[in-house]
């Protein structure tokens, strides 16, 4: 401590410089390492080809006329309104109705066949776009009623060959799918985030602003 | 809350109690801003020190 | 005995002495501390705190030290705003209780609340209309002010002015400080009153409930002007304490008389709107909710005896005696009026709560009674202990009195 | 320029700077109040297709229909029926609360156990059901083999008539023990009071909705009297659509919801409702109030006559006459007599007047002559069989199943008759006392009873004299519980073959009580079972086929559900009935139509097809007014004289005067008056001198006061002056406690001769002075955290005495006194 | 521009007819199974056990043989006005963060547990005691199976949160669910009742759209033996008692000796 006088103005400048090392590893850190470490990784359980699935000239039997038809003839709304969300085992095996004769020759739907049809198992999917239990979210009222396309909030995930890894934050427990992809929070496409404020921009932007009270989307 | 939340509602109410708030925390932010900028100026020699 | 740490002549015990005169406070602190972690980790059940005392200990805890931390903002507004240069002995002081009654206050709110990892919420998805966020918003705020009405003093500590940025800094703060006095001012006078007004707009209870003006009730000027005549007495206290304690003269009475006087004023101006405000809704809204005044005072151990103590005893008899400057002007009197003073804050900021909340609206309801925890206690009695240990920090290291070498010159 | 501390903390400086322009402590913040919002120890119920799916309800005898929401396979929520005659709408709190009762393996057996603690431990060792089977087997077959099955007890709590309770009578039978006990109810006095007086054995019958002046003698109507749902929905119709048309008055002792809700609340001193009865019926004589068409051609022993030996006999008018003028009776029920008066008047006036009894719900027994004063009273109205009154009917036609076959072994057992002597000389009309197998077993060093089977019941705990039957489990050397539940008695048990509860059983809801219908519900499983429990049905047919030859011969069905089914041979080829209600119009309207029913179902395959649907088959006809032939009596009238307690007097006179029988019959009066409805003061161990209070035990709707717990639910619509932490409270008059110096809150230890409880006064002015009031259904020592230690059960000190002429323990006459604590 | 009470699209309320309330608790039970509210061990703590329908108990306090007893079955009330004369409940003006509101268009004070910060300031300004806070987290514990029966129709709250009676909204969600299935957009007055409405085995409980004249509440409020909790206080509630007796009304507020007007 004793040559303090004049070591203040002597290290002014080359402090500097660890004030910006500093401030650049923390840019290093906030930008890229910790959007790494927030979200876990896992992949489901097996595969599914929409894309496969959604193509007349290769399967038959998904009816529909629109897109969104084409996926409520999986993905249902149940007579009660209520929408069924990822098909049941029960579904699948109303063409996949045989263990023992595959419609086609993927080797997922083998795997499908020996793992989870023959042994009667249903197939543990990882929802990616399940809201938290505070939410209320029909469906019915979207689909049917607003005419809202599936693409509107799920992208093209129905184009998808292959199911990506689902993603979750650590902390929170949602689906990387709700907060958004880019830890920038940044939203090009109406699909990238499906927060609360999303919803509410979507009612406005339709002139339904009624429908941003609570208790439309909590329970 | 900004007006950029979905929350927010144009009228007198918000305008003027959120509007307060701003408006204090620019002081304050503008306040520190100035005494910061002025040492940084200060330190590099860019603006003369007054002694007490 | 000299440090480089200690501020140039002045006193100041030995680092022993002081470590043990800390250690009541570090324990009142640690007792706090571990109140705080259980109720942040296992949650608010342990208190005793319930549906029908939302409110109880902490939130009249948080009331009264927010009114008697309102010395701070207006010693400021007084000495920078208004030029009572007198006040300049003071500020200092002043500004370090402010601080610790408002970030005592902060850190017993985020134990208060049920989710403090939501409190922001207040901020991001605020409900302009209600009180409480506007309390919470200019609390912050103002405690952000406070923090930098402080920061100048903690650089003036004789080691960190060795620091040339820093002490640049400081400086530099300093003397812009009119700017944050008037912003501190405007911000405080809002959170006073709506502190009172989060009762008066209570409408539905009728013991709170108000009239008043344009969205305030009356309880907001109330409040404002109950802080305002009890904050500065408060700030006396405090250096009359301090100077009992070191056994020196630390301010200059002139600027203690100043002050006192002032508050002399305010609360006898007080007092007098209190009358007003209590017939008034006495004969007003009481009624109008098929109540009579004495129907308030029937249950449970808060009788009218309350009223005689918050408004007679520490209302009418400490003006009297500030209001004589013969009598003020003696210490003793002066402390025993300031203490009444603040007693009665106490009072009022309890009626205001825990009285609003026992007194049942509907007719079968019943009375509650309700007897805070050691947790609840251990809390409250944390803000004491922080506030004993950061004044005492302050008081050694920082020059907190500006006159204390002038009055007490070097033995040797 | 060297890494020295100040440069570190200019580093810091920058880093702190720095990481304020990334996302992370914004995101942070965020991320850290949505962790909040979903907390992973917050239970998230999984979400899943829904699904409704109707039944009836178990859990007490009233049978109401409710219908169970699921998702998936979980069942998530009771709610009532509206296509259910017995309650158009909801259910009682007990039923709407019974998915706790369901999912909750604190308080559930999930598989067979078997003891291995000391008796009363509750320790136990989980066993397949393999070995339990073979455990109970092998301790029945040994018994036989001994030669001794007689002494195979069981006590049964199953409702009346049900499948269940025949299934257990039938494999006692078979094995020779005529030791089938059943926990006594309401429905038993009110059975001998119908063989006696009408000769019929069916049913008591009340056509409440019917009646337009409602008398209750201290029957809980609001309390959970007969069956709830009906009775509350008939409460809401009366308040409602027929506001004034109905007129209600409660005959109590305390100002319960009933009393305050009625009408009119005539306070009686406990235990004096008979007094007041048999007063009323006084005026109605002496005003000619009374109907005389219904007492000259339809009923016997009402005016003087002369019997067969020529004795000139005085009848149940002079009995009246010298015994119960408004003045007498004013004194012992301490009711004004003017008020008396005025009552008796209102009564007669009114069109359809009904007197009903029962005390409180009716999950215990009531006094007998009581019962016969208040059926007098309704008879001397007329009332009997016609609209709006008591009506009158026959068994349910459900298949009684073969005559039991006995073995020799058997045989030889079953000519040792009956331990409790029900149906002997003393106890004539009891069909089985329970109360009497604590004396005989304790009484004895080697007990007469080696195995119990306890079914769909928890004398431990719901029986009044409580202590008396944990010492005589103590005694018994093997104890088997069918519960589903940890019970207290079950906790003696040394065998435990825990049966479905009631959403996973199949079960036939037998005329649930006091109905004035004949309707037989079917309470059908709504979800598989949660746990390796079976149905006890299907154990005890599967025990007896294990049993070997002599015993499963009487058990041809592969499974409860055919026995079941069997029974329902009888409803298909017996009177037409229904299957389905739509809920328009109430069958009590309906009901006048008389016998013009068609069948909604054409065979008994069809009918049980469409009860496995409906879940329900009923008659809501009835043949109002039609009294030839109606009584079964040996006159072949109403008896206000009963002649068949004068033959089993007299059939016992040889061995002794008539007054020594009737001495140990336990009635007090003498004569002819013992053959009539009289009042019978209540006796009591307790000396007033030093036991001031009688303690009157009342029973509350929001509790279960069955064998059933209370689903803990329940606990938030108890006050906290009912019970307070570990306390219950009991209520006196404001004036007894201030005599007793005793203040709001106190505890206090009130102490029967029969032992001590503690708990809180809670003053209420509805209290009558001079008793003291404890609720029933608290106060468990068994199942979970939930029901165990809260409050006090009163059933522990209560002593019991013997209900004269019926044998049945008489719980509402015990004296305590208070003392601080 | 803020609409007046009468002027949103639906305004959902309740009749209560305390001539019908056997003071059961059916509605209590109902309630709680209905919306997955916690039990504790000790639910006679009633200062901090959750009831939404709560019952209280009334006496006439007078002598035996004279007592009577009466019952308050107490929703929450959902005020249309703070009792200053805005179109708000006292609630909800003094919520921080927006986590209660007053629905326009169903009349429906909502609370949104995952916004509330437990400040608990609403409690203190609810003179019905409605509210209540969540002082432990929901008491399932491990391996008893008691969180089988919770229904996702109503999320589960965690501790720190104030929750109250949110008239079943999620049955009004589930109504029109069902409508749109069927292609309507407009629901019927049986579609949405409160599952205390339905349980109620005395039919004491009327729900329904007090703006619609054709549902039967709109009519019953409009009785002359109609009245509300603490009506005085000018909350507005939309939960209306029904009683001919005059100490049971006059129990449902505060009156100055000689104020109460009796019926009869």
């Amino acid at each position: 401590m004793e040559n303090q006088a004049h070591s203040s103005d002597q290290s002014t400048k080359g402090g500097w410089l660890f004030f910006i090392a500093g401030f650049i590893g923390s840019l290093i850190l906030g930008w890229v390492i910790f959007p790494m470490a927030l979200y876990s990784s896992q992949p489901q359980p097996m595969n599914f080809n929409h894309a496969l699935h959604m193509n007349p000239d290769k399967v038959d039997g998904i009816e529909g006329d629109t897109e969104t038809e084409k996926c409520l003839f999986c993905h249902q709304l149940r007579d009660d309104g209520t929408f069924a969300g990822i098909p049941r085992l029960e579904k699948c095996m109303e063409c996949h109705d045989d263990p023992e004769s595959p419609l086609g020759s993927t080797p997922e739907e083998k795997d499908f066949l020996t793992r989870y049809v023959a042994e009667e198992k249903e197939i543990p999917w990882l929802s990616y776009y399940r809201q938290p239990d505070c939410v209320y979210f029909p469906h019915i009222a979207h689909v049917k009623m607003g005419k809202v396309d599936c693409r509107t909030c799920h992208g093209d995930h129905g184009k998808l060959e292959d199911l990506p890894a689902y993603r979750a934050n650590r902390l929170t427990g949602y689906s990387i799918k709700i907060w958004g992809e880019r830890i920038s929070g940044l939203k090009f496409n109406t699909w990238d985030r499906m927060k609360m404020d999303d919803c509410a921009e979507c009612h406005t932007k339709k002139g339904h602003e009624e429908n941003n009270a609570c208790f439309v989307c909590h329970k | 809350m900004t007006p950029f939340s979905f929350e927010w509602q144009w009228n007198i109410d918000y305008l003027l109690f959120m509007g307060l708030l701003y408006l204090a925390l620019t002081i304050v932010g503008c306040g520190v801003g100035f005494a910061l900028l002025k040492t940084v100026l200060q330190l590099f020699g860019f603006m003369r020190e007054r002694h007490f | 005995m000299d440090s480089p740490t200690h501020s140039y002549g002045v006193k100041r015990c030995s680092p022993g002495v002081f470590f043990l005169w800390t250690l009541p406070w570090l324990g009142i602190l640690a007792w706090g501390g571990l109140s705080a972690v259980l109720c942040l980790w296992k949650g608010l059940n342990q208190t005793n705190m319930s549906n029908v005392f939302a409110f109880a200990l902490w939130i009249v805890f948080d009331l009264a030290v927010i009114a008697l931390g309102a010395g701070a903002f207006f010693t400021g507004f007084l000495t920078y705003i208004v030029g009572k240069k007198e006040l300049k002995d003071i500020i200092n002081a002043a500004v370090i209780i402010g601080f610790i009654c408002y970030s005592g206050a902060m850190a017993m709110l985020g134990i208060d609340i049920g989710q403090p990892l939501r409190g922001w919420f207040i901020f991001w998805h605020a409900n302009v209309h209600s009180m409480l966020v506007e309390v919470s918003f200019c609390i912050t705020c103002y405690l952000m002010v406070l923090t930098i009405e402080f920061i100048p003093i903690i650089l003036e500590n004789r080691t960190l002015q060795k620091v040339r940025e820093l002490r640049l800094f400081g400086h530099n703060l300093h003397e812009i400080m009119a700017v944050f006095a008037a912003t501190g001012t405007f911000l405080s006078f809002f959170h006073q009153g709506s502190l009172g007004g989060m009762f008066g707009v209570m409408y539905a209870r009728p013991f709170a409930a108000r009239g008043g003006f344009y969205i305030w009730p009356w309880t907001f000027f109330l409040f404002v002007l109950s802080a305002i005549a009890a904050g500065p007495l408060f700030t006396i206290l405090c250096t009359k304490l301090t100077e009992f304690i070191t056994r020196k003269k630390l301010v200059p009475d002139q600027a203690v008389q100043s002050l006192a006087k002032i508050s002399a004023w305010l609360l006898s101006l007080y007092l007098v709107f209190k009358f007003i405000d209590t017939l008034g809704w006495a004969n007003s809204l009481v009624p109008k909710a098929g109540l009579r005044f004495m129907d308030f005072y029937r249950e449970g151990p808060y009788g009218f005896w309350m009223v005689v103590a918050e408004l007679g005893i520490c209302g009418i008899l400490p003006a009297v005696i500030l209001m004589i400057p013969k009598v003020r002007q003696q210490q003793g009197w002066l402390i025993f009026a300031g203490l009444l003073t603040c007693a009665g804050i106490v009072l009022n900021r309890f009626v205001f709560i825990i009285v609003t909340l026992a007194i049942p609206v509907m007719p079968f309801d019943r009375f509650w009674s309700y007897l805070p925890t050691w947790q609840e206690w251990g809390v409250g009695l944390a803000v004491v202990g922080y506030g004993f240990l950061l004044f005492s920090a302050a008081y050694r290291y920082l020059p907190v009195f500006p006159k204390e070498p002038e009055l007490n010159p070097a033995a040797d | 320029m060297e890494l020295n501390r100040r440069n570190f903390i200019k580093f810091l400086v920058g880093g702190v700077a720095g990481i304020h322009v990334t996302p992370l402590p914004w995101k942070l913040t965020d991320d850290s109040a949505i962790w909040t919002q979903n907390w992973p120890w917050v239970p998230v119920p999984p979400e899943g297709a829904f699904a409704t799916e109707s039944t009836v309800c178990t859990l007490c005898p009233g049978g109401c229909g409710i219908e169970v929401r699921k998702v998936d396979e979980r069942t998530v929520k009771i709610e009532g029926r509206t296509d259910y005659p017995v309650n158009p709408g909801g259910p009682c709190p007990v039923g709407m609360g019974g998915l706790q009762l369901l999912c909750n393996e604190d308080i559930r057996f999930t598989r067979p156990m078997k003891r291995v603690g000391p008796r009363g431990s509750g320790d136990f060792k989980d066993i397949t059901w393999d070995e339990a089977m073979e455990a109970l087997r092998g301790r029945l077959a040994g018994l036989r083999e001994q030669g001794r099955p007689e002494a195979l007890v069981a006590i049964d709590g199953s409702p009346r008539g049900s499948t269940q309770a025949l299934l257990l009578e039938r494999l006692l039978m078979s094995m020779g023990s005529s030791n089938y006990t059943r926990i006594p109810s309401a429905e038993d006095t009110f059975w001998m009071a119908g063989i006696l007086m009408q000769g019929n054995e069916g049913p008591m019958a009340f056509d409440l909705e019917n009646a337009d002046f409602i008398l209750s003698f201290g029957s809980g109507l609001l309390e959970g009297w007969g069956a709830p749902g009906r009775v509350l929905n008939a409460w809401g119709m009366w308040r409602g659509e027929q506001k004034g048309k109905t007129r209600i008055v409660q005959v109590d002792s305390r100002a319960s919801n009933t009393a305050s809700k009625a009408d009119r609340w005539v306070a009686v001193k406990p235990g004096t409702e008979a007094a007041l009865a048999l007063g009323l019926a006084h005026v109605l004589v002496t005003k000619n109030l009374y109907d005389r068409a219904f007492v000259r051609d339809h009923a016997f022993g009402f005016e003087p006559w002369e019997s067969s030996d020529g004795k000139r006999r005085a009848g149940f008018k002079a009995l009246l006459l010298e015994k119960y003028a408004p003045s007498k009776v004013s004194r012992m029920t301490g009711v004004p007599a003017a008020e008396i008066e005025r009552l008796a008047t209102d009564f007669a006036r009114a069109r359809a007047p009904l007197a009903l009894c029962g005390k409180g719900k009716g999950d215990l027994n009531g006094s007998l002559y009581e019962t016969m004063a208040v059926l007098a009273l309704n008879a001397l109205v007329g009332g009997i069989n016609r609209r709006g009154g008591v009506l009158v009917h026959d068994k349910l036609p459900l298949d009684p199943f073969a005559a039991v076959e006995a073995d020799a072994i058997a045989s030889a057992g079953l000519r040792k008759g009956r331990l409790d002597g029900a149906g002997s000389a003393t106890f004539p009309f009891a069909q089985s006392l329970v109360n009497r197998l604590p004396e005989l077993v304790l009484k004895s060093r080697s007990t007469p009873v080696d195995t119990v089977l306890v079914l769909a019941a928890n004398p431990l705990y719901t029986l009044p004299g409580s202590g008396a039957y944990r010492r005589m489990f103590e005694k018994v050397p093997f104890i088997v519980s069918f519960s589903p539940y940890r019970d207290e008695t079950a906790m003696m048990a040394d065998l435990i073959l825990p049966d479905h509860v009631f959403l996973e059983k199949l079960q036939d809801v037998v005329w649930p009580s006091g109905l004035q219908y004949p309707l037989v519900g079917l309470s059908r499983p709504v979800i598989e079972p949660l746990y390796r429990t079976r149905h006890a049905g299907d154990v005890l047919i599967g025990l007896a086929k294990g049993l070997g030859e002599g015993v499963a011969d009487n058990f041809p069905w592969e499974n409860f559900e055919e026995a079941l089914k069997e029974r329902f041979k009888g409803i298909a080829e017996g009177a037409p009935g229904l299957t389905s209600f739509d809920g328009s119009t109430p069958p009590w309207e309906t009901m006048a139509s008389g016998g013009d029913i068609r069948a909604d179902y054409e065979s008994l395959d069809d009918l049980w097809e469409k009860m496995q649907s409906g879940g329900l088959w009923f008659r809501p006809a009835h043949a109002y007014g039609v009294r030839n032939g109606l009584f079964k009596t040996p006159t072949g009238r109403f008896e206000f004289f009963s002649t068949q307690i004068e033959l089993a007097l007299e059939e016992q006179s040889q061995h002794g005067g008539t007054d020594e029988v009737l001495a140990r019959m336990g009635v007090s009066a003498r004569g002819d008056e013992a053959c009539m409805p009289h009042f019978e003061e209540a006796s009591s161990g307790g000396d007033p001198a030093h036991y001031p209070l009688i303690l009157v035990p009342y029973e509350m709707i929001n509790l279960a006061s069955g064998w059933i717990p209370s689903p803990p639910f329940l606990f938030k619509t108890i006050f906290d002056n009912q019970l307070l932490k570990q306390d219950s409270f009991v209520e006196l008059n404001p004036e007894t406690a201030a005599k007793l110096n005793l203040r709001q809150g106190q505890r206090v230890m009130v102490e029967s001769p029969a032992g001590r409880i503690q708990a809180r006064v809670s003053l209420f002015e509805g209290a009558a002075p001079g008793a003291a009031y404890l609720p029933l259904g608290l106060g468990h020592t068994a199942y979970d955290e939930f029901l165990k230690d809260k409050g006090a059960n009163p059933n522990e000190i209560i002593e019991p005495a013997r209900d004269p002429l019926s044998g049945l323990p008489a719980w509402w006459n015990t004296r305590v006194r208070l003392r601080r604590i | 521009m803020e609409k007046g009470p009468d002027h949103g699209k639906h305004r959902y309320g309740m009749v209560i007819d305390l001539d019908k309330c056997t003071g059961c608790g059916t509605c209590a039970v109902a309630c709680a199974a209905e919306n997955n509210v916690s039990v504790r061990q000790d639910e006679s703590d009633k200062e901090r056990s959750i009831s939404w329908m709560q019952i209280f108990k009334i006496t006439n306090g007078k002598p035996y043989p004279d007592t009577e007893v009466s019952y308050f079955p107490r929703p929450c009330m959902h005020c249309e006005e703070d009792g200053h004369g805005h179109h708000t409940s006292p609630c909800v003006t003094v919520c921080v963060a927006t986590a209660t509101k007053l629905d326009p268009n169903s009349g429906i004070v909502s609370q949104i547990y995952t916004r509330c910060i437990g400040c608990r300031y609403c409690q203190a300004a609810c003179p019905y005691k409605a509210r209540y806070f969540n002082w432990w987290d929901a008491y399932f514990p491990k391996g008893k199976g008691l969180d089988r029966y919770l229904t996702p129709e109503v999320s589960p709250r965690m501790r720190g949160v104030v929750e109250k009676c949110t008239f079943c909204h999620h049955r009004l969600m589930r109504a029109k669910t069902r409508a749109y299935a069927e292609d309507r957009r407009e629901i019927e007055e049986d579609e949405y009742i409160t599952a205390c409405t339905e349980a109620c085995p005395a039919q004491a409980i009327t729900f329904g759209d007090l703006n619609n004249p054709k549902h039967r509440v709109s009519r019953l409020a409009k009785s002359p033996n109609a009245f509300r909790l603490l009506e005085r206080l000018n909350t507005k509630p939309k939960v209306y008692y029904l009683s001919t007796k005059d100490w049971v009304r006059k129990l449902a507020d505060n009156y100055l000796p000689d104020e109460f007007k009796p019926l009869s």
